[in-house]
């Protein structure tokens, strides 16, 4: 399809840039949204509350919309003349639109549900006898949670981790909607790689991007493996 | 140290319906399988809410359901600090031994000496695992380890369901003199769950006999277990009360008294004047109506013939009463015919010295 | 802050990537300012400019975008300019092209047998829409309206025809140009459908001095010779 | 944004068509994906062979690519002239270019790293001591997996399930590049939704085949929440 | 029936190095915890594969490591078709008791009957549970369904984890017999893990003593738990093989012919000719210089004084040849100076009747 000259590989400072980004992007995203993530995950496994379906639904939406839908829906919400975007701007001073911080959280956003599930599902697997041993040990609720819970839970936060990368990683739908394709600032490398299957002769541009775009998340997606590993070998009860 | 408990609690068709009260030391539990002990000291650990009911320890409400909406009152587990064993061990896998053995102390306020930690870790035989996880140990060694675990969270109350069941006798013998020490010097109240009739009947002040999720019947070991109504044929038998009226260290043997008797028992760590309690197993006891000469038997006692009632499958147990005390002897029907026995009969019950446990 | 100083910011049509990225090249050696260009559908491109983005000019890929944003009064009129025009054309596999003669009533039917005429979708992709205008100025609408393939965009709508999945196809002369695999078999009589405009407008709320210059540039003839060796043919 | 008036909801006999198709896709999506993802679950979960890691690489794929990119590859290879897409016309008649099978295969695909984490999560969490207890009691290891392993790990493939239904009925990227847009055919719910949002004034239609689209989902999330709830109560050890 | 075991096992720092075979009948694995019990049985029941070593019944190969490379044999687990009783009960959570306990008939060629069936279920007291979930059992409930499910297998062999520990006296009473006669009548081997002395004693035709992965000797019951070594104080005694002479229905007792002297014991359900073996705790047994008249306890035996061994905390173990039998009783030092026992002195050993189990 295309001759691996060696100038194929000679990446431009743009696309060096869209490189950088698509990880400050997508790192920030998958940190970012975890603790929520693990709070929404418990809340959806244990809590007994009204609105729960509601919740749930809410959590998932950005899978069921095309994400162009969700990258409108974001613009409406958050954008410079959104209520909540107009609000996080006069209140702390965070613009999001056509912002990396934007792009962030529109892949904060579709990653949301992959991350969530995976959290719930090991939550939901962890066996509530030791939770009720933990307590009659004088641990409260909250040191319940983080010294056995969540430890116990962590083969599902690490896939949840990894799922909500690798999806932050290939978004580009609602990222181009909510913040557009601005290099430097907003022109991930999913956005470079659309951009460039749009014109012409784009085709080598897209695969080299491509590339490089699978080399990176299959090395996180190796890292979590391990560290995977490292877990079970842990918890195997 | 009162423990209090007026419960009621429906888990699908079971019933418990259960009220007792236990002064300090040792409360034993005891019933057949599904009878429902667990589910009693879940309620007083704070596991279950009870449907309704109340248990207190010491004035202290723990759950009350009974104030009337909005003033119920229910202490959450991790403040009562109740040390828990359960029936199976409920190890962290994540944590090593070590860490599990450590985990109660993160959260209690008095944490237990680095001393006492160590003669815990002696006792128990885990010291060789503490590095390890969880999921390495054998049955046992997970027992012990969940044990310790209890026990190193300074409790200020034990609930052991059946915490020794998995051990073999030597090890049993090293953790139950240990309990005993728990119970009597640092005055720890103890929720004891067991089916094993001489570990109880060493260990217990009271037993609260339950069948079928309801209390069948309240009272000191000798009361419950010597009725042998409860216990099997071979465990059943009396528990006397008596004082240490007297030590020989060549012979290594202590003599007690009871009522109107002396039992001589060896000697094993006691003092003068000490209160102790004896567990004589019926089947332990013979009878004779002439008084044997040359028996190896130290103890022989004097005594009437109270009551011979039959036990089924040829067996008859005669209670014999020497003064205070009434001493169950189980002999065989064929037995009692050739001696011809008959109620108030003087007769001399024969008891081992090597019988003799102290309770 | 989205801008550097100095710096220009455009929202264009995905399709003018190639020529638009060498014209700014030359600009930005010329004058020293640095353009950045955020490509994106018009359609996405329109409704962020809604929101307020920070863009000193739009290129859309129809009227209709460039017509949505002027209506909420968010370029200024009086440079709105038709920028580029484009032809649309009927492309086959290069293994498979002979030419075929664009007229009313041609037999594209016949032409397709029972494959599938690959276009840009005729409601929303402009390539589509005057695809579609066309072939009902030409009267053969109806009888392939069932066997068109919409694709999500002309690359895309190029890819089935040079993957063989779709014997023809309508498409850009821009984009049917730059790719090997399919050949030109007829191009589309200017007057069977409205006219192929790419229109530009600087923004009402674009700060930027050197916008304007760099529209000047657009329309310059150093800028035509740009988007003509991509195929776009220069309005005046 | 939009006035409720009752002509609003009046849907076009393609707007039905393109809801039953969607339906259609993703559920013929979903089910198909599940056995296979069942397998590749297990694999991972449990499996030691080479290349496992590029086998799990190879799942995430879609979720890492561009849906678009993803589209492409699909093309090379289920294309009519692609090398997968030949060998099935020829040997099975099966034709998945610019057929609602082929969409269903763009579905399936894009949602199969999702359903494979969920699958293989849940896996990870069966206890393998009731697995070893079914072997003594004289289960070989395909019986153990039916009667012990699946039903344990239930609550995970009801998760896959829903994900990928979900991500099946929002997906449009992968599908439209590889299937088009055919009314009737391939054009789906969310790729209907999509055209409504290229043109000006389509904010009413993309609106309501949104809500539409998220009814359905949100139907089956709550179909899948009451199923998971039953399998939690048979499996709450 | 012949299981044969060699093998050579690593688990991290813990070496099993474990040799033995054994003939039909029961053999019981006795060791402390940690000793290595439950990993011979894993081995056995194919869950792990032994670093090297060789498993054998009946001939047939089930592991055997040491045939060259290629030609290694390991039949796996569901091929062997032993049933397994783990140390925890390890039920299926997501079927009911009764599809628990239907498991293995699912895959077992010959099921059992239906009226085979029904009598386990009411051995083991799990009628009323049949529909329920594993989750709302307790403890001992679990561990029974968990034994009916090993026995409804139809296994060719059982092993046995200490299938015991939960449960009460009473229920173990009705159990054990059952085991018996799985053993006696329908010929079927079981290897059998317990703590309980009295457990194993009754029920093993051997008993494989562990120690550290190792065997510590291997030996009839009466030469491993009557030499009193590994036992317990408590629990330690003699094993005794005999035949049933003579039955007296009307008292309930049958009469046990020794090597030389006999013994009366009650009768439940023994057969004339009836081989059996009976295990007499050491501690019932009383040493008397003269014949005792006028006594409860029916077996007077006598003999010599075989041996006289101090046993720590003033007790001595007295060794009385009867024949070709030996009778441990253990008696005070006090006791053994007063009677002036020597070795090869004429006693009387006097069992209580009752004290007397048939094993
Ligand atoms: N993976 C492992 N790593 C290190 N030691 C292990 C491992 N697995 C088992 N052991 C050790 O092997 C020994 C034997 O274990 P096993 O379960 O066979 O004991 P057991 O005789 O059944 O004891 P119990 O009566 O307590 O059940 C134990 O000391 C245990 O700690
Ligand atoms: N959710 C439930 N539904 C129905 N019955 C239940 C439920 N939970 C417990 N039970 C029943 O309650 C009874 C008491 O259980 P509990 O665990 O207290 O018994 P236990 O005395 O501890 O028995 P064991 O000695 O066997 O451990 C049992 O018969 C059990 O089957
Ligand atoms: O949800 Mo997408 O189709 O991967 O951007
Ligand atoms: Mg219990
Ligand atoms: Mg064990």
């Amino acid at each position: 399809m295309v001759c691996l000259v060696s100038s194929f590989w000679s990446l431009s400072a743009e696309e060096w840039t869209a490189i950088a980004l698509s990880l400050r992007v997508s790192i920030v995203a998958t940190l970012l949204s975890l603790p929520v993530g693990i709070l929404v995950g418990y809340l959806l496994a244990r809590g007994r509350f009204w609105g729960k379906s509601l919740l749930n639904g809410l959590v998932h939406l950005p899978l069921i919309l095309p994400p162009v839908v969700t990258g409108y829906i974001l613009l409406i919400l958050f954008g410079r003349r959104g209520p909540v975007g107009a609000f996080l701007d006069q209140a702390f001073g965070l613009v999001l639109s056509f912002r990396w911080t934007g792009a962030a959280l529109a892949a904060a956003v579709m990653g949301f549900p992959l991350m969530v599930r995976s959290i719930r599902l090991s939550i939901e697997a962890v066996d509530v006898k030791l939770e009720e041993a933990a307590g009659t040990l004088g641990a409260s609720p909250v040191f319940v949670f983080l010294t056995v819970t969540l430890p116990l839970m962590l083969p599902g936060v690490i896939a949840g981790l990894i799922l909500a990368f690798a999806k932050a990683m290939g978004e580009f739908g609602a990222t181009i909607t909510f913040v557009s394709n601005i290099p430097g600032e907003t022109q991930t490398l999913s956005a470079a790689i659309y951009t460039f299957t749009q014109v012409p002769g784009g085709d080598a541009g897209a695969l080299r991007l491509t590339l490089i775009a699978v080399a990176l998340s299959m090395t996180a997606l190796l890292a979590s493996e391990l560290l995977a590993r490292l877990v079970a070998k842990r918890v195997a009860a | 140290m009162t423990l209090s408990v007026a419960i009621r609690h429906r888990q699908g068709e079971f019933l418990l319906d259960v009220s007792f009260a236990s002064e300090r030391g040792v409360t034993a539990l005891f019933g057949r399988s599904g009878s429902g002990k667990t589910s009693v000291l879940r309620i007083v650990g704070g596991l279950v809410r009870p449907d309704e009911g109340r248990v207190t320890l010491d004035g202290d409400i723990l759950v009350d359901t009974l104030r009337g909406p909005g003033r119920r009152i229910d202490v959450p587990a991790h403040r009562r600090r109740f040390g828990y064993v359960f029936q199976e061990p409920r190890l962290f896998p994540h944590l090593t031994v070590r860490q599990n053995l450590a985990y109660g102390r993160w959260f209690s306020g008095r944490a237990t000496s680095r001393a006492d930690a160590a003669r815990i870790v002696e006792m128990l035989g885990i010291g060789h695992l503490l590095d390890r996880r969880p999921a390495t140990l054998s049955g046992g060694e997970k027992q012990r380890v969940s044990i310790g675990r209890a026990l190193l969270s300074s409790p200020r109350m034990l609930l052991m369901d059946e915490p020794l069941s998995a051990l073999d006798e030597a090890r049993k013998a090293e953790i139950l003199p240990y309990l005993e020490r728990l119970r009597d010097e640092l005055d720890l109240p103890i929720l004891y769950v067991s089916h094993a009739v001489a570990e109880v009947a060493r260990l217990a002040d009271r037993v609260v006999v339950m069948a079928d999720g309801k209390v069948d019947g309240i009272g000191s070991p000798s009361e419950m277990l010597g009725g042998l109504a409860e216990a099997s044929g071979r465990e059943a038998g009396s528990v006397l009360t008596g004082t240490v009226s007297d030590l020989d260290r060549d012979a290594g043997l202590a003599v007690i008294s009871l009522s109107s008797s002396r039992l001589m028992i060896p000697q094993a760590g006691l003092v003068e004047g000490q209160s102790v309690r004896l567990h004589i197993p019926a089947r332990d006891v013979l009878v004779a109506t002439v008084r044997p000469e040359g028996i190896s038997a130290l103890n022989i006692l004097e005594g009437r013939v109270a009551a011979l009632e039959p036990r089924g499958a040829g067996t008859v147990d005669v209670a014999i009463r020497c003064g205070l005390d009434i001493i169950h002897a189980r002999i065989t029907e064929f037995s009692m015919h050739r001696l011809a026995l008959v109620e108030g009969m003087r007769v001399h019950a024969i008891v081992k010295t090597v019988a003799l446990d102290r309770g | 802050q989205a801008k550097a100083e100095g710096r220009i910011t455009v929202f264009a049509a995905a399709s003018m990537k190639t020529a638009l990225d060498a014209a700014n090249a030359a600009f930005t050696k010329e004058k020293g300012v640095e353009v950045t260009v955020s490509y994106a559908a018009s359609s996405a491109l329109a409704k962020q400019i809604e929101s307020g983005a920070p863009a000193d000019l739009f290129i859309s890929a129809d009227q209709d975008w460039m017509n949505e944003v002027a209506g909420k009064k968010l370029i200024r009129p009086e440079t709105r300019t038709d920028l580029l025009g484009n032809r649309i054309v009927l492309v086959a596999a290069k293994a498979a092209a002979h030419p075929v003669e664009i007229k009313p009533g041609f037999d594209l039917k016949g032409l397709l047998g029972d494959g599938r005429l690959a276009m840009g979708a005729v409601e929303s992709v402009p390539a589509g829409k005057y695809g579609k205008a066309a072939l009902q100025k030409l009267g053969v609408w109806d009888s392939v309206s069932s066997r068109v393939a919409g694709a999500e965009n002309v690359r895309a709508a190029l890819a089935l025809v040079s993957r063989g999945e779709a014997p023809y196809g309508i498409v850009y002369a821009t984009d049917a140009a730059a790719e090997p695999g399919v050949a030109v078999v007829g191009t589309f009589p200017e007057d069977t459908h409205p006219p192929i405009i790419y229109p530009v407008a600087l923004l009402t709320d674009s700060k930027n001095a050197a916008a304007a210059d760099y529209l000047a540039f657009l329309k310059s003839p150093a800028a035509a010779s740009f988007f003509q060796s991509q195929g776009f043919t220069v309005l005046k």
